[in-house]
């Protein structure tokens, strides 16, 4: 049955694989039969990811898969931005910053909530 | 009776998620639900039946195989097998697989409830 | 309602959202028992967790529950995975 | 050479090993032919390990052996317990409570200094 | 003279610790480059580890080093691990 | 010259440790100094020679290998190696050793510098 899923990634990259191994799962997720939608959204130390300088090569695949699967979306928290000290004009243009209301939002607008 | 999905990560003994998934579902079962893990990264060590630890009078890997004989289904990354150097799960437990992300796909399409560990 | 399972290193995050729910279960796994949980009601957390971690006192109002109870728990309520 | 050796524990038991594999090293440490001296101190999380109720039986034969081969001390972080809302009275007698200053000279004074 | 091997999760008390030693080094390693090393003189992060992260306008005032100058600093001092 | 001693606990791929180590690792042998390694807990996977990962050009336990044939010293804990079911080593590179705490102790007692990753 098709769900809608939100992968929320929690982990600063390059320290540990899930920034990108987390992406490889939501091409999986998409591409199944059940077809899943997917929405992803960065906080904690997973907004390090969002800065403009992050090096994306490895995960450019995945991201480029994604959108070509069907229209999915790349969130970030503004509150993990600026608890980090990250400026908003200090991200990449795929990122759309959100409250963190909008994201509670999307946990209950969601059926299934992983952390990556 | 409900469909629950385990996502694991981890491997053993480094972490206790291991612990935590095995107990979980271990309860679950007992209970009557369907039970699926997907492991993936570290996660997939925890399909060896090789492991041996003479301090402890079960290993990890007996308490995934306690679940597939339980009725569990449990399929390991086979991406992150290989990666491993777990030679297509050549030592996992006998009814341990070994398939990729299509396979946790269909099981979260199945799942009433997902938890990540 | 949705469940909130919560370890430590996602505490911080976790707990937050979990806030934001009016709805919001918390149950405590692993080394999430150690996390402050202060100002939240409806939370839980995991016996053998806090037993072996000594931290009876520290969970406060948590009501303690077995690996039983939290299977309960899971069936009744949506899961949002901070563990 | 026989080597003065800082161990700090700064992880939470027990969602890692580190807690009871750092002693498994400790007694390791202090039995090779160099015979090593070791100072342990507790830290950072690694401070909820001296809770009195926290479970020490699977660490608690690692303890025995360090005693019979020599004199050990462990320490924990004044400041680490009160981050953590940790009442000195609440800690096992086993542990010796030290200032951040203390433990900044445990550094200067061992040879070696690991975290674990 | 110490050099303080610091990575994220200890970056709390390794930094602090390093603010007590006079004679402190610090190398950010690792995820550390994202520490907020105000407040710290003779700071250095590793040149592949901030490329990567694209943090090299957050680490200030810290000098650039490669494996190669890492390995002189770990010749020249006593190495205090926060990894 | 300098001897350095690594103390690794964490595996390939899920973290990034192993990597660094290595390249420390060596640049150190590159420069003449003496190069020993323990590895613990999840670190003896880094021992490993059948890891197979199409994505990478060299999987983790090349650059182990690499270290060794540059004259590093490796041993892995033998009882962490049992216990994570890698079956006294047998997959593990050619040079790369299994030993115990004892070995690590004596590296310690002949290192100059000590590393923990």
């Amino acid at each position: 049955m098709e769900k809608n899923i939100l992968f929320m990634f929690m982990r600063a990259p390059f320290g540990s694989i899930y920034y990108t191994e987390g992406l490889r799962a939501v091409v999986g997720m998409m591409s199944g039969l059940d077809e899943h939608k997917v929405t992803c959204v960065y906080m904690g130390d997973g907004a390090f990811y969002t800065l403009k300088g992050s090096d994306k090569s490895e995960s450019a695949g995945y991201i480029k898969t994604i959108a070509d699967i069907s229209e999915s979306h790349y969130y970030v928290d503004r509150e993990s931005l600026a608890q980090r000290g990250i400026a908003e004009s200090d991200i990449d243009d795929m990122f759309e910053v959100i409250s963190r209301d909008d994201v509670s939002k999307l946990i209950s607008d969601n059926d299934v909530v992983y952390d990556f | 009776m409900a469909n629950i999905n385990f996502l694991l990560t981890e491997g053993p003994f480094q972490t206790e998620k291991w612990s935590t998934a095995a107990q979980i579902a271990g309860a679950a079962l007992k209970k009557g639900h369907e039970v699926t893990f997907f492991c993936y990264l570290d996660g997939i060590y925890n399909g060896l039946s090789t492991q041996e630890f003479a301090e402890w009078e079960k290993v990890p890997g007996d308490y995934f195989k306690e679940l597939v004989d339980n009725g569990a289904e449990i399929v390991c990354c086979g991406i992150c097998v290989n990666a491993r150097g777990q030679q297509s799960g050549k030592f996992f437990s006998e009814g341990i697989k070994v398939g990729g992300i299509p396979d946790w796909a269909a099981f979260v399409g199945r799942a009433d409830r997902v938890i990540t560990l | 309602m949705a469940l909130y399972l919560i370890n430590l290193p996602f505490a911080g995050v976790g707990l937050d959202m979990a806030k934001r729910d009016g709805d919001a279960k918390v149950v405590l796994i692993e080394d999430g028992v150690y996390a402050d949980v202060s100002g939240l009601d409806n939370v839980y957390a995991v016996k053998e967790d806090v037993e072996r971690r000594g931290v009876a006192n520290r969970v406060g109002g948590a009501k303690i529950i077995d690996y039983d109870e939290l299977v309960d728990l899971i069936v009744d309520n949506k899961v949002v995975n901070f563990a």
